[in-house]
């Protein structure tokens, strides 16, 4: 139901300038298309494309960048050094155009980001972002959110939600700072007219035939799955690329690296995969999951169980991207299926 | 006449019953009906899942290095350029030609996905199943089929192949096929990029590398990428950092492309496993061309013929300015 | 911004004493006069020890929080880092983040026999036990340490022996696994040599570091000898990163070493995925 | 290893150096760097003030690195090495930074820049000395025979020459006789003698010293190893024999050239210049009256550029033989140009001209043409100078042909793993610095097996590779490369790239025995046959080949302290 | 990237010159000896060879920000090993055609063949190229990590 005091409607011609006023006030981040669609920082609304289904890379890029200082160093005349901690985000940023799958994988990253040690370079960008939703009518083949309780035409994860009904864009806040930034930029929104409603409910008719899959007791079903040789043919299969890992909305994995220079240098973090050999390599020489195998396994075992028992739920937003791009077809819902289906141990 | 999967299926069953192979490599049909998916068989039972089609882009030949230590032969379904590649892992010793049995299946080119998706603006779940039928494909979407154009949705390196047929096979399946028509100059993109100002170009390439997140799918898909520890993975000497920047990325395509140079037979595999969509064979086609210019050498064709930075002549280009 | 948790406290290298060849305890102070300069740790803990412009790796506290007036850590040269600190000099600075990870149940302990049981650089953490049960000596029963290397010039804190030797209903047993003509002692195999000494597993918890090779025919020889799974204490090795559960490469099953270990019981890690 | 306690040594050289360098800044500098435990100036630290004030710092300092910081290497590097090794340090723990020839001298303008420079410098040296490696100077045993491959007069003279030095000599020959191509010459120029004189007292010596072992007929069929050490067999008389050889000289001589050209082969009184020799020499030759001769037959052509040097002098003598035997004789030589160098020589060719024989310039567009049908009957010739075409009668004609390589050059330069050259002679590793030596140590070359070479000059050639294989001879141990290549067998994946670029085939691919590689197929390095060139480590892909002294580390090392980086 | 405009007056390249042992290293020196006074902007690293300079070394050198980068060999047919210069000859045309692909000017990678006698013409190589690099800015790819 369209909650009739939160909402508003925006003209679609109107949403170019909106953005560039956006684009002034925030760091705004929206996709971008260029060999591929992506976030990226926008300077105006030109650059912001809104006609593809879901970007390359998912928005954690913003929240989680790929590389990222956590310190600064100088060295002093002796033999210290001082330290400064790296840039804490230095505006509130937007991020338009989130999907609703790829908004639900932040509230995954809190999880890891936030408990008993808090990561405060990811929730200090956390908190000075507004998330603007794009709902979903037109998912893709590879899209499955559906299986992990998501909505992909509902703002239950962002700030914001945009809906392409047509001419306009029904625009719903969901959260108080969702409903702040539409006071201050209230001269863009218009009153509803009435038949928002019934123009989203129709245009949801879209969503009917998505892929949806009980997983509902799949972290169990996963546990005998440990031995035997179902992931076997997985693992010859997999050339051990990070683009599952990278692509993935929900994967956290990174690694610290340091710089050093004649002045000083720096701490950085970037992301890591548990696709590669040297994720895990000891520097014995000894490798824990020394194969391809035992990789892919702990990936798909992180997803469905693993952060399951720590975090109670499912790593996975079921936003296709490691399907859709994996160069040798590595079929997430497959295995999903196989391993809800019993097919998996039977192999 | 091309071959079909019928006959791959009979063929490879017929190998595993006569104990001409243990082991198979092909495609079966993958997460839809515009994805193949590689497929490893141990025995003939399983050989009705293996498929042969317009879709069939991967370069298996790089699975052969995980078959070195197996038992009995090893048979694997190579495509002209992905025999090259064979060709290149038998010049640097990597596979054993004794251990391995190859069925070639001459190939008039491979379906660029998006391409087609877009020409035909339609989505992949509509797609049934696409045919070869000569200088164009058949595509039978949900109600109907639809002719199309291969110059207009075939991949960038089908383009330009002019090696269509296997070089190196136990086994021929279907018709050779010696030449595609459409095949013209293999450089002329090259030429455009070489004729640009260096400004433009490193504006360009700034661009292409930045958008690189370093996934190593390029390197990990090569069939020729065969070291057994990467110089990017190396720690001491530390040659690359992990962090992700211009600079950074640019050491890994550069010195990559020249890694490969005179090895790679551009199969494509990198190109299409970048999910950023970054021009990598272009990089690749450029030292290809000088090599072709230079020292008149082609990667992949001749087991014995020596990699053109291994040796000289005494009059090789001697001008540098 | 909140607390920083990946930026080090610099610290002070006060001496270096060279174990073995390739093993050198450093002992270090935490810089700061305010305060600052705390360090609350147990034994068992682990902290990430960091060469500005190197890198940061985990490594055992090898002292015990029993005697604070430093920190202690053994370190075996083995890569990049550990290469590094190794090239440092007393005076130096090196950073420090912890202490981090679970510790050994001391105080469960209390009242039992102990069975300390270590291979080569894993007596490490153990010595942090070693020294910690030795100044509280009363709580505890008797204790029999068991310590080999694969040779005489690879034992490690063999200065500390004779000390340890004179502290009460104590026993120190050596063994190396390739002798030399000085050796006067037992060569054998840890495990081979746990058997030949066969303590009894009544009231006693063993405690064991070692290689991981060495670990695994341990426990094949306590749970011979009778000991029970949730008696037999390990302390595990992982490539760690972060340290504080966010990087994901130290997990077996769903446990994070560096926040749910690396201390485990063997009944804990029998609950585990043999990963 | 210990961690590195470098010791920088920054040297005035007098004002050569610290008159534009602010050396005292360069020191300050220097002690700022990482792992620099120590960092002083010296006036000269090649003085013996400057050297003991080094070993004393190693000692003082517990330095385990050592740089200096002053002139060039390739004159002081072993001075300061010896320094280092004197102190108790590997020699090979010693970096040198050049900051005279490099910085100060061409920098006298610029003191400020200079003295940055020399910074610079010093700071990459610095860089790379943290990464050294000791490194220890193998030596070898050398087998004290030698091995000479050819019979003729070079090989004789160089195995005569080893074996009055007290060394055994094996000398192969692949004909039943020594003496090579000088047995089937007539006379010799410029002195008119017959050789078998000379060839005669050669013969006689070899075959009478009791160092000298013949083997004859035979020719190599196999040789492995490396200079003082090598295994060879040798087929003689279809017998295999083996023998051990510390160093080898080839000197296995050319053949003549049989032409197509000018009917040769066709017509009977068509010869070559050897021809007409043999037959001079058995008496054989019969009546003449006109005799022409052509130079430069199949020399200096497309196929075959070069110029075989002796040909023009074959011809003059021959000439000048014919008008001996026949005064009345008319004798032509058509010549493209006359290759008659040296005193002695120029003064033959006009005596030669003066008694009569008529020297006639033909070029190349224009060659001279046989007239007749079942012999030559005259020769037409368009000569150049004159302007004019002249018919020459002609009841003899003599052709002079070029040296060619033998057939068998490239089997052996296959079993002896010595390279061959572009026209097919044999290459030598320096055509000035080493001129009869191969770049493959131990193995030295002479005569017309090289270039085409005179009496005289194959003499001369078989006594210097004699001489130069004599060295390690007599050194009865030869010092091996410590600058070699290693390769890690663990990452090393077989590919075999550096085994084609390795100029010394010093790598091989073999099945590893290292325990836990068993049977995995690596490349090896033999360090006795490397050069430490560092070829193979470039090439390597993936760093699994390094050359000792100057690894990836260290070179990278050096790059990042340019740019900056620690 | 940098803005290579801006900087031009005060800009002093920093060139790096990989020098064989057996010749340019030797015509430096001589250049030395004979007093040529040339720019102070490059830096020698000797090695054996020239064919010892690997191609990563040479990308890293300019990604690392270095002005410009040169190999400095002995004359084809004088090497001291024979042919490692052919080999060094091969590898650098290919390298630097693939380095002026993605706008690395030309000029910032030579290879030069430069003897023992030659002091005059290193000093003049070494003037030449800082002539030219000067001319042409800072190197667009300028690492900061």
């Amino acid at each position: 139901m369209v909650d009739q005091t939160k909402s508003r409607i925006i003209e679609k011609n109107r949403l170019t300038e909106l953005l560039d006023k956006l684009a002034q006030d925030y760091h705004l981040i929206a996709p971008v298309r260029d060999n591929n669609v992506s976030f990226r920082r926008v300077e105006s609304g030109s650059e912001v494309t809104l006609d593809y289904i879901n970007t390359v890379l998912s928005p954690k890029n913003a929240f989680f960048p790929q590389t990222e200082t956590l310190f600064r160093f100088s060295r002093d005349d002796s033999r210290g050094f001082r330290t400064e901690p790296g840039a804490e985000a230095d505006r509130e940023q937007v991020i338009f155009g989130i999907r609703p799958c790829d908004a639900r994988s932040l509230r995954l990253m809190d999880m890891v980001f936030n408990g008993q040690y808090k990561d405060s370079y990811y929730l200090d960008r956390r908190e000075k972002t507004t998330l603007i939703g794009l709902a979903c009518f037109d998912p893709a083949e590879t899209c499955f959110c559906p299986t992990f309780g998501i909505d992909p035409a509902s703002g239950e994860d962002v700030d914001i939600l945009l809906s392409d009904i047509g001419d306009r864009y029904l625009v719903e806040a969901s959260t108080e700072k969702g409903a702040a930034l539409l006071d201050r930029f209230a001269e863009f929104f218009a009153e509803l007219r009435g038949d928002e409603e019934q123009l989203r409910e129709a245009r949801k008719a879209g969503l009917a035939g998505m892929k949806k899959l009980d997983v509902s007791a799949i972290a169990d079903k996963m546990a005998p799955l440990y031995e035997g040789d179902y992931w076997d043919s997985i693992g010859m299969k997999c050339l051990g690329c990070g683009i599952c890992t990278y692509l993935c909305p929900t994967c956290h994995c990174f690694d610290i690296a340091d710089v050093s220079l004649d002045e000083g240098g720096e701490r950085f973090r970037c992301w890591d995969s548990c696709m590669f050999p040297e994720f895990t390599l000891m520097a014995s020489g000894e490798n824990p999951r020394p194969n391809r195998k035992a990789r892919v396994q702990q990936r798909f075992f992180h997803k469905f169980k693993y952060f399951h028992d720590r975090n109670g739920e499912l790593a996975c937003v079921g936003c296709g991207r490691c399907l859709r791009y994996c160069p040798v077809n590595i079929d997430i819902t497959q295995i999903i299926e196989d391993v809800t289906s019993g097919k998996a141990g039977n192999e | 006449m091309k071959a079909t999967s019928e006959e791959v299926q009979t063929s490879v069953k017929k190998l595993f019953e006569d104990g001409s192979i243990g082991h198979f490599i092909g495609y079966e049909t993958g997460s839809d009906s515009l994805h193949v998916t590689p497929c490893f068989l141990k025995s003939g039972q399983a050989a009705s899942r293996l498929v042969w089609n317009p879709l069939c882009a991967n370069n298996l030949s790089k699975y052969l290095l995980d078959f070195k230590n197996v038992e009995g032969k090893v048979g694997i379904m190579v495509k002209g350029c992905d025999s090259r590649s064979v060709v290149e892992l038998l010049k640097e010793n990597q596979i054993d030609r004794d251990k391995v049995f190859i069925v070639g299946v001459p190939c008039s080119g491979i379906v660029d996905r998006e391409k087609l998706l877009e020409v035909l603006g339609i989505s992949p779940g509509e797609v049934v199943a696409v045919e070869d039928d000569g200088d164009a494909f058949l595509v039978t979407i949900k109600g109907g089929t639809q002719r199309v154009d291969k110059e207009k949705v075939l991949r960038g390196e089908c383009l330009v192949c002019k090696y269509p047929t296997p070089l190196v096979y136990d086994v021929l399946l279907g018709e050779a096929v010696s030449s595609l028509p459409w095949v013209g100059d293999d450089y002329s993109l090259i030429k455009e990029q070489e004729a640009l100002s260096s400004e433009e170009k490193a504006l360009h390439w700034n661009r292409e590398f930045s958008q690189c997140i370093r996934c190593y799918a390029c390197r990990n898909i090569c069939p020729v990428c065969t070291c057994t520890e990467c110089i990017f993975d190396k720690k001491a000497p530390r040659w690359i950092s992990k962090a992700n920047d211009v600079s950074e990325n640019l050491v890994y395509h550069l010195v990559r492309a020249f890694h490969v140079a005179g090895r790679c037979i551009d199969c494509g595999e990198c190109e299409r496993a970048c999910p950023m969509n970054i021009p990598l064979r272009s990089l690749n086609k450029k030292v290809e061309k000088d090599l072709l210019e230079l020292f008149d050498y082609t990667a992949g064709i001749d087991v014995e013929q020596q990699p053109p930075l291994t040796t000289y002549q005494l009059g090789d280009l001697d001008e540098f300015l | 911004m909140s607390e920083n948790i990946y930026l080090p406290r610099m610290a002070t290298i006060q001496s270096m004493r060279p174990e073995t060849i390739d093993v050198t305890t450093f002992r270090v102070t935490i810089d700061g006069s305010d305060g600052t300069g705390k360090f609350e740790y147990k034994s068992g803990q682990f902290a990430e020890v960091s060469v500005l412009g190197v890198g940061e790796a985990p490594i055992s506290i090898t002292s015990s929080p029993t005697r604070p007036e430093a920190i202690e850590f053994s370190i075996r040269r083995v890569g990049e880092l550990t290469n590094a600190l190794h090239e440092l000099e007393p005076l130096d600075k090196i950073g420090i983040r912890g202490p981090f990870g679970n510790f050994f149940p001391l105080e469960e302990m209390e009242g039992q026999n102990l069975l300390i049981i270590g291979g080569g650089i894993g007596l490490a953490p153990l010595r942090s036990v070693i020294l910690n049960v030795f100044d509280n000596r009363a709580k505890y029963g008797k204790i029999d340490i068991i310590y080999g290397a694969r040779s005489p010039q690879d034992l490690v804190f063999t200065s500390e022996y004779k000390e340890w030797q004179a502290v009460d209903n104590t026993r120190l047993h050596l063994t190396v696994d390739r002798g030399d003509e000085e050796w006067k002692g037992n060569v054998g195999l840890v495990p081979t040599f746990l058997r030949e000494i066969n303590p009894s597993p009544e009231n006693t918890i063993s405690i064991t570091c070692g290689p991981p090779i060495m670990i695994k025919f341990v426990i094949e020889a306590l749970n011979e000898l009778g000991f029970s799974s949730e008696h037999i204490i390990t302390t595990l090795e992982r490539r760690m990163k972060c340290g504080v559960g966010k990087c994901g490469r130290c997990n077996i099953g769903s446990k994070y070493v560096c926040l749910d270990g690396p201390v485990f019981t063997l009944k804990q890690l029998e609950e585990m995925p043999s990963d | 290893m210990a961690a590195p306690r470098i010791g920088v040594f920054i040297c005035h050289c007098g004002t050569n150096i610290g008159g534009i360098v602010d050396v005292p800044q360069v020191v300050e500098y220097a002690k700022s760097l990482p792992y620099v435990a120590y960092a002083a100036a010296n006036l000269y630290t090649c003085s013996e003030e400057g050297i003991s004030s080094i070993k004393h710092a190693i000692k003082e300092y517990d330095l385990n690195r050592v740089v200096v910081a002053s002139c060039t290497p390739r004159t002081h590097q072993p001075l300061f090495r010896n320094a280092c090794a004197d102190a108790g340090l590997n020699p090979y723990l010693f970096e040198f930074v050049n900051i005279r020839e490099h910085c100060s001298w061409i920098h006298m303008q610029n003191r400020r820049e200079a003295t940055e420079k020399a910074k610079e410098l010093v700071k990459m040296g610095v860089a790379k000395a943290r990464w050294l490696d000791a490194q220890e100077e193998f030596e070898s045993d050398v087998y004290p025979a030698a091995m000479v491959i050819g019979g003729g007069v070079a090989g004789m003279s160089a195995a005569l020459n080893l074996a009055n030095q007290g060394f055994e000599v094996h000398l192969v020959e692949k004909e039943p006789e020594l003496g090579g191509r000088l047995l089937k010459l007539n006379r010799i120029f410029p002195i008119n003698k017959d050789p078998s004189e000379l060839v005669e007292s050669i013969v006689k010596a070899v075959e009478g010293h009791s160092k000298i072992r013949l083997h004859m007929p035979a020719v190599v069929k196999a040789a492995s190893g490396y200079i003082g050490n090598f295994d060879i067999s040798v087929d003689e008389g279809g017998k295999e024999v083996s023998f051990k050889a510390g160093v080898i000289i080839v000197a296995t001589g050319a053949q003549v050239l049989k032409p197509e050209l000018y009917r040769y082969g066709e017509l009977a009184n068509v010869l070559t210049q050897l021809d007409l020799e043999q037959r001079l020499k058995d008496g054989k030759l019969g009546e003449f009256q006109n005799v022409v001769m052509i130079n430069c037959v199949g020399a200096r052509i497309p196929e075959r550029p070069y110029c075989s040097r002796l040909c023009c002098m074959t011809a003059i003598k021959n000439a000048a033989l014919m008008k001996e035997i026949n005064s009345e004789a008319k004798v032509y030589v058509l010549y493209r140009d006359l290759m008659t160098y040296g005193v002695e020589f120029e003064e033959y060719y006009r005596e030669v001209k003066e008694a009569g024989v008529r020297f006639i310039r033909y070029t190349p567009s224009n060659l001279p043409q046989v007239i007749g049908a079942e012999r030559v009957e005259s020769v037409r010739v368009y000569d150049e100078l004159m302007d004019m075409e002249l018919e020459l009668p002609c009841d003899l004609l003599v052709l002079a042909t070029p040296l060619i390589p033998n057939d068998d050059n490239e089997e052996l330069s296959r079993i002896l793993k010595v390279p061959i050259g572009d026209g097919g002679f044999f290459l030598e590793a320096h055509v000035k610095l080493r001129p009869v030596e191969f770049a493959m140590d131990g193995i030295y070359v002479g005569g017309s097996c090289r270039w085409p070479a005179d009496i005289r000059e194959s003499i001369a050639q078989g006594y210097a590779a004699a001489s130069e294989a004599v060295i390690p001879l007599r050194q009865g141990l030869v010092k091996v490369e410590a600058i070699t290549a290693t390769v890690d067998p663990k990452i090393c994946k077989g590919c075999g790239t550096c085994a084609l670029v390795c100029p010394f085939d010093a790598i091989e691919l073999k099945e590893s025995e290292i325990r836990g590689l068993e049977g995995k197929i690596v490349s090896e390095v033999n360090t006795a046959l490397c050069k430490g060139c560092g070829l193979c480590a470039a090439a390597c892909p993936n760093g699994a080949v390094q050359q000792r002294g100057f690894t990836d580390m260290q070179l990278l090392s050096m790059v990042n302290a340019l740019s900056g980086k620690r | 990237m940098q803005d290579t405009k801006e900087v031009q007056t005060e800009f002093k390249p920093k060139i790096l010159a990989f020098c064989c042992n057996w010749c340019a290293y030797a015509g430096a020196d001589l250049a030395g000896v004979s007093r040529f006074q040339m720019p102070t902007d490059v830096r020698v690293i000797r090695v054996m060879c020239s064919g010892r300079v690997p191609p990563e070394l040479i990308i890293r050198a300019l990604a690392n920000g270095l002005d410009g980068v040169m190999i400095l060999g002995c004359h084809p047919g004088e090497c001291h090993y024979s042919e490692g210069n052919y080999l060094t000859r091969r590898r650098a045309h290919v390298l630097k055609r693939l380095l002026s692909y993605i706008g690395i000017e030309p000029e910032r990678f030579q290879l030069r063949w430069v003897s023992a006698a030659e002091g005059a013409k290193f000093s003049a190589v070494v003037k030449e190229t800082t002539d030219k690099i000067t001319a042409l800015g800072p190197n667009r790819w300028v690492d900061k990590r």
